[in-house]
């Protein structure tokens, strides 16, 4: 069948396939889902960061977006939903050498690990944090999250949610992170850079990434097909670097603010502790 | 006793859970027979492999897996490897022609195939119908359930305002039957 | 185009030229390369993979700068192109 | 569906599906929850039905909020539900030790998958059959029921109903993953059929002398709630009849523990459901509770056509257990067969209750998926050998 | 005894008796301990209030704050550590004619119960919420929590405290809250007039107030007694109503802004859901 | 105070004191906590003691997240230690559940108090010794031990440490309050008398096929740590060797749990440790646990003064449980007497391994305090008379 | 006090007068009363009540002007002034 | 065998557990014998009960419990009303001059009273000392264990720098006695 595809070479390898579990692809995400595209744009910007991979762990709660965890080679951990944050903690505080990145979904790290993320940001613990937002829980088929837009229709809000949702990056920066930026899936370059100047933070640092998920999300909310969907969280993003996050509200179909927010600096949990038992 | 055991399979994302849950109805509801449908996938929302077994029976029915089908629906090529063995003796194979290639040959049963993807994406405009394509096809070449009875709990388990693709998808399915045993004999 | 001064570099620039690459059964037909390829360089082919998905495929190789986009928004680690 | 919303008649539809409509038709008004795969489409189901009957629905941002605010929403007085699978049990564990030492009437679904930890999501177990009696701190006394089919997960969700406004405790409805996703014909009777217990409320005007804490003589309280001007008090701590804190009075401890564990044991025989299928006289009994009840039905059935006299006990109530009657029969068969899609669980209770008077077979199953009947067939042939092969038979005593 | 105190009459009731269970009283609560005197203020807000005793419930968590429940006679109930929010949400949509009153202490809203708190305020929930942060767990006999100042020691931060601590008006604004104040315990009149409005106001309120524990963190951090230690919050605050609540920090020996914060209206859960459902 | 920082010789300590060196002299450098009564004491000293080690103590902000902490650090490569009571418990046990499934060595330390719920917080209780077992939810074995004396919970923290280590496995330290805030003289050994149990790392280099789940001949595979260049993944799923998930593989799951299970159940003898006092031709045997043995003490002793054969069983090691010595025993005596601190938990397990052969009488206690030895000692004396009064005698059989 | 002119309510201005009440097992000596009285009106005693606190007693008693502060300020709901 | 049992009671802020932990500490380290110290208090941190139970022996202890002390010391009279009863017969019971009123007569035992909280607070400015006060007078009128491990234990109990605060209470207390026995005699 392969040869009958014009103009191009079949490949059994992909150049970023020394960071991936190969034996493991392709992934279990749908078609046209944001988070491989988002997971090309963490590999990239690895690529291009000047880290011992072998000190880049990787820690995910339960998600669509928590299996990332499992496809990067690298050191990774797939935990528990919602306790993706506290275990990196234990990571971190346990081999301070460790850069400990980690991916999840907006209800992983938001619903049900919420507390230990505003946690995590007040104590300007030394993380990364990845939060694919997709504006439900895509593993469990698509119920409302706290990140769902008010009025939006979900499994579980059939009607139209009767909640307000969660402002990521100003969650984020109320409670302490030192770095906060936003993107959408389609925003691979900055996304990239953003990634690459999270990781580069001491402290704690949020890229929240909007993300379609066309399987459930998508077709609840009569927004087209994946292609579709992820065009217009794009056409619908608005590049605002240094916006107050309290300003960057999302409602349904309305305009998505991106950018960097967030870019400060402050003593992490651990120069805290060195100096206080000093 | 009256007993059937038909497994769907495929991948997550086929309809395939929504092919063995008509067909169960069509059959609990419109035709009045015990019925258990259970259905396998993993824990991923699409991609994965996916199956549905449903058991109809003119008795109560117990242990409610199905063991040794009489009729297999592969929308896959995984799912054909993995369930073609467990087809009873003269049991009937239903496959997606372009999905599945039949490099398993048993000779002890009967093997129907039919475009449904293909038909689904390109004559209905929406791929995500091929198993109700797959179910007329069905309906056609088996006589587990009578297709009146799977017209019905089509229309009774869609979203409103597909009527009328369904309906056109189980026809074109059924009417396949046809087109079908004409390529055979061009063969 | 004329130009009413050269470049300093013009002789140095060498417009890429890309040759592109899929891993076949990790495709899963989405269209993202397709339809945002600057250069409207592929196209969906007709064909289903292993898992029922078309791949994409080459409609004009010479238009290809090896941008690289199509790679980066491959949300499967699918596609690549090598400069040629 | 009737005017008030509540449906009636023949339906094709899961037990999911099946126990979410039977909270309905059991008047359950209020389901807090959180979606976990095999759980969900109760959730899904509540959502969409509730406001249909003028309920609330509200996803919490956790279990422990689900099963907190379903606490709360009984103390308002309504019928309350959530339902969850393993991961979510484990975290309900803390309140609902709350909700027993509180006596809150309320129901807990969990539709078990395979175990530990997230498992196999999508696949059955029974691996938290001793979890639900067990797991959470403290002593205390539980009622658990286990249905087998989609048609049963809805008798039984209304019956947990009853059992939880009759003994003011929470009820388990412990299913699995594949009854909870097992499609079948679900007869759902006319209203005015459902059999509701009332929530038993106090017989005295506020302020009349109320003590919340003070029981009935079968050993539970009326309940008082909040709004009704009874100013009740109500902890978690150890308290007296008046429902105060009684942090350091051991006798307080003792008589509240007591009470609590008392209201369930006495009651055993009102709470303790069966089925029994040729168990009288038989050699060999199965014993087996939910869809292993099912797989079970069939190697059963093989056995006898050969000729075997094999009994089945079916487990409805498995919490509390079926104590007497497993004694009873201990002194009348050679063993007891048990399979459950565990390691090794309710087979331990049959086994103690058996007291060496027959032996207990375990036919394990470590999850994923239901037993191929042909070994719960060959425990039973194997053990229906001793007999006559009595050199093999080396543990079965002389009574 | 009694009869050598000069010029007062001895007496065996109190005007606030009839909403407090007698029985109960004297309260476990130590000598000088702040705690006592805020829940005078809510009984006295309480008698001020137009409000049918019957339906107003309260609902405490686990600390010394937590046996609040206990002393009100009142529909009271004390839950477990952390989950006063969610039980209580649970109460109210029960029974949307109850008037729900959160009594909690620091570490059980904010640690522990930090999630509850930030969704409950997320949805607007109509609940409101007495804080009283003493900087530090009283109850377990003063550990650092997540309001315990920078440096500050406690019994688990005995070389000083090396985390960042919420500023817990900026966190209920961040994620929603519609009625936010703060007020030290010896702000008697004020504070009974926030919880007035706090309790009028339809949606998520929260009034935290600053109180001493003279037992543990006073003693701790060398603050002197209880008296001290009141006192020397009560000089250090500085009234600024409006103040954006992000400039409400609270450092150790520094200044404490005191104020009514937040006072805007929003639809709460109920009125989304009912608007939904329609 | 040695060089380093670590303490020995003779101290004056509560339990909850000892617990925390014992964890320090054990190599423990994590310690992710939440404040509790009856454990506080031991964060309090880590918080303090930690930093004077060159390790770090962080108060979480729940048990949950103390728990997932905890298992991080030992994933970085540290020995790690929590401590809670029941409520703290409870909610630790999904995350136990991951610990179990990823195979994580760490030790958990539960100071129990009177359940259930809240309680009474400062008061001793043993009521969550069946939860210790159960109380996560799917199939998994564990292991607990059960210290009565300050010195015993130093030493058995410090064996809990290396039994982690030995087996890749969550530790259970069940002390309680009684233990836990009971001072007496500690005496704490020179460090090179400490025997540790190094964790086993992988013989292979990385990349070299190394397979983290892939076993040595004991059931117990190797391990590598994040950061050390082999690119580990872990998952709470069920996983192949290579740790992959295998979410709908019955036979990857059979494996993994069987094997889960086995590296516990068939080392049994090398994890259970008894202590026993005069059981050898006792008529009947006294088995407790914890600070219940020390209540038992005198009742034996009085009964012993009386010219009665009583012998007293104490399970050091009480999961997994002392299957075999009971069974053993329980055709030598007539019966066990079992008082806990509960309405009744390792009572049924002596029960069932008795298997009628041997009754088993509980002691039960509410909780909020210790027996009362006369207690203990009437069920001693009731059991005795049997022979002597044959009409009284209805269940001991024959054998 | 001279006034230049009278205030028009100045009849009607009866400075209260308040009369001090202690429920005295509840009180645990904080001095919080005392502390706080604005008219000072207020001191400790030397007794001892059954938990061994001291209790205030009344100092000044005419100087009262029954403004509750005690009241609100107690925290142990042990004092309160009645207007007279 | 040699074997003393002490309970010292009142309520939480006393420094009643510290009482019994010195007075264990004092028996256990500097003078070698066998002691057991448990506390038994509520949940609240102050004003609840209080209880510290002391077993001093040559021998091991098992039971932990105090059941028949020969020595109370009562700081509270809620804790005079609990536990005088239970002392035993030509036991000696210590209480606080001003927290306790020997309402409940027992003229089997001998009572020894002490003005602890006054002296703490009136002489030495800080009431917390009450508890060490006690404990000199205790060490005055009791041989279980000799002042000097007592002074010992206090030394290496309290915070740095209250060295000399807590001498001084100590030795107020064990001065007290003569005090006392005066006052006795002319009563
Ligand atoms: C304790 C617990 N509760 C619930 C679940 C079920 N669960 C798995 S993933 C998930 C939500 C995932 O949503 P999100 O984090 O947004 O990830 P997405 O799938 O959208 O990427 C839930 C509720 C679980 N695994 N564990
Ligand atoms: C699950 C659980 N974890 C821990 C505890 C122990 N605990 C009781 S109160 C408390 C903290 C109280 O602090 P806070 O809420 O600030 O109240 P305060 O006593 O300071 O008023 C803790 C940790 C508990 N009861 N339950
Ligand atoms: S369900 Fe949604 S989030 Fe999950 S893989 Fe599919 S599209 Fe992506
Ligand atoms: S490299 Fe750029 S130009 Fe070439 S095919 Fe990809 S996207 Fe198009
Ligand atoms: S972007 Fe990747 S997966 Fe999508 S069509 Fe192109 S090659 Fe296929
Ligand atoms: S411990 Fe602190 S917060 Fe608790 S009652 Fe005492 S002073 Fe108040
Ligand atoms: S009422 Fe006012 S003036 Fe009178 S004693 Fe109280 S505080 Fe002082
Ligand atoms: S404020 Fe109340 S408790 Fe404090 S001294 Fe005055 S009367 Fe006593
Ligand atoms: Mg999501
Ligand atoms: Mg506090």
């Amino acid at each position: 069948m392969a040869e009958e595809l014009t103009n191009l070479l079949i490949s059994e390898h992909h150049p970023m396939d020394s960071l991936l579990r190969q034996d493991r692809l392709p992934h279990i995400w749908c078609s046209g889902c944001g988070l491989g595209t988002v997971l090309t744009c963490f590999v990239s910007a690895l690529q291009k960061l000047e880290l011992d991979l072998n000190k880049v762990v990787i820690v995910s709660g339960i998600g669509c977006t928590g299996r990332a965890a499992g496809y990067l080679n690298l050191d990774g951990f797939h935990t528990t939903h919602g306790r993706a944050i506290p275990f990196a903690t234990g990571l971190k505080l346990g081999n301070p050498e460790l850069k400990v990145v980690v991916i999840s979904g907006d209800g992983d790290l938001m619903a049900i690990g919420g507390n230990h993320f505003i946690h995590a940001a007040r104590r300007n613990m030394d993380l990364t944090v990845l939060c694919v937002n997709n504006f439900n829980y895509g593993m469990t088929s698509g119920q409302v999250g706290p990140t769902t837009p008010t009025d939006a229709r979900t499994s579980t809000s059939p009607y139209g949610n009767a909640e307000h949702p969660f402002n990521v990056p100003y969650l984020a920066a109320a409670t302490g992170a030192t770095y906060v930026a936003r993107w959408t899936a389609l925003h691979v370059r900055r996304l990239e850079r953003s990634l690459i100047e999270a990781m580069n933070k001491r402290g704690f640092s949020l890229v929240e990434v909007i993300s379609p998920c066309p399987t459930y999300y998508g077709r609840w909310n009569k927004m087209g097909d994946a292609l579709e969907q992820m065009k217009q969280y794009h056409d619908h993003s608005i590049i605002r670097h240094r916006t107050d996050p309290a300003e960057a509200d999302i409602s349904l179909g309305g305009e998505i603010i991106v950018g960097r927010f967030v870019d400060e600096d402050k003593p992490t949990f651990c120069d805290l502790q060195r100096e206080a038992v000093q | 006793m009256n007993r059937h055991e038909i497994r769907f399979s495929g991948f997550g994302g086929q309809g395939i859970i929504t092919s063995g849950y008509i067909l169960g109805k069509a059959a609990a509801l419109y035709d009045g027979r015990h019925v258990t449908l259970i259905k396998s996938y993993g824990p991923e929302s699409r991609g994965g492999a996916s199956s549905a077994q449903v058991i109809i029976s003119d008795e109560e029915i117990n242990y409610p897996r199905v063991t040794k089908p009489e009729l297999l629906v592969a929308m896959s090529q995984e799912a054909y490897a993995k369930y073609v063995d467990e087809l009873a003796d003269g049991g009937l194979l239903l496959i997606d022609k372009d999905l599945v290639e039949l490099n398993h040959p048993r000779d002890d049963i009967r093997v129907c195939a039919i475009p449904a993807t293909r038909i689904a994406e390109s004559e209905l405009g929406r791929k995500i119908v091929a198993n109700i394509v797959m179910l007329g096809f069905l309906a056609a070449n088996s006589e587990v359930v009578p297709v009146e009875g799977i017209r019905e709990a089509v229309l009774s388990s869609i979203p409103k305002g597909t009527e009328e693709l369904n309906t056109r998808a189980l026809e074109r399915g059924y009417a396949y039957e046809i087109q079908y045993l004409q390529e055979a004999a061009n063969a | 185009m004329k130009l009413w001064r050269k470049p300093l570099d013009q002789d140095r620039v060498v417009v890429p030229h890309g040759e592109i690459h899929l891993i076949l059964e990790r495709c899963k037909g989405c269209q993202l390369c397709v339809t945002y390829c600057p250069r409207s360089v592929l196209e969906m082919s007709n064909l289903f993979n292993a898992k029922g998905y078309h791949p994409p495929q080459v409609g004009f190789p010479g238009r290809c700068v090896a941008c690289g986009l199509c790679a980066m928004l491959c949300p499967e680690f699918a596609i690549y192109v090598v400069e040629v | 569906m009737n005017d008030n919303g509540i449906l009636q008649g023949d339906f094709f539809i899961d037990g999911d599906t099946a126990c979410a409509e039977a909270a309905i038709c059991a008047g359950c008004r209020f389901f807090g929850g959180y979606p976990i795969t095999p759980a969900t489409e109760i959730a899904e189901r509540m959502a969409r039905r509730l406001p249909q009957v003028g309920g609330t629905y509200i996803q919490m941002e956790d279990e422990i909020a689900s099963i907190a605010a379903v606490l709360g929403a009984s103390w308002a007085g309504q019928r309350a539900m959530t339902a969850t699978s393993g991961p979510g049990f484990s975290l309900m564990m803390e309140n609902l030790g709350l909700g027993i030492i509180t006596e809150t009437p309320c129901v807990l679904v969990n539709v078990q998958r395979a175990g530990p930890s997230t498992g196999m999501p999508t696949l059955a177990g029974q691996g938290d059959m001793m979890q639900a009696r067990w797991g959470s701190h403290g002593p205390y006394e539980i009622i658990a029921l286990a249905p087998s089919s989609p048609q049963e997960l809805f008798d039984l969700t209304i019956r947990a109903f009853n059992l939880a406004e009759r003994y003011r405790t929470p009820v388990l409805v412990m299913t699995d993953e594949a009854v909870g996703h097992m499609t079948e014909r679900v007869v759902i009777p006319p209203s005015e059929e459902i059999k509701h217990y009332p929530r038993r409320k106090p017989q005295v005007p506020p302020s009349d002398g109320y003590l919340p804490y003070n029981p009935d003589p079968d050993g539970v309280p009326p309940m008082a709630c909040a709004g009704e001007g009874y100013r009740i008090h109500v902890t978690g701590l150890t308290h007296n009849e008046k429902g105060y804190p009684a942090t350091v009075s051991v006798e307080t401890q003792r008589k509240l523990v007591e009470r609590l564990i008392r209201k369930i044991r006495d009651n055993r025989d009102d709470i303790v459901e069966l089925h029994e299928d040729q168990v009288q006289g038989a050699d060999v009994v199965v014993v087996a509770y939910g869809i292993s009840a099912r797989t079970a039905a069939r190697p059963v059935r093989v056995a006898r056509e050969m000729g075997l006299k094999v009994g089945l006990l079916k487990l409805v109530t498995v919490w509390p257990f079926a104590e007497n009657r497993i004694q009873e029969l201990a002194s009348q068969v050679k063993a007891f067969v048990v399979p459950e899609i565990n390691m090794g669980q309710i087979a331990l209770e049959v086994e103690r209750c058996a007291g060496g008077k027959a032996q207990t077979i375990l036919v394990p199953h470590a999850g994923g998926g239901l037993h191929d009947p042909d070994d719960v067939l060959e425990a039973i042939m194997r053990v229906s050998r001793w007999n006559r092969e009595p050199e093999t038979q080396n543990s079965k005593p002389e009574t």
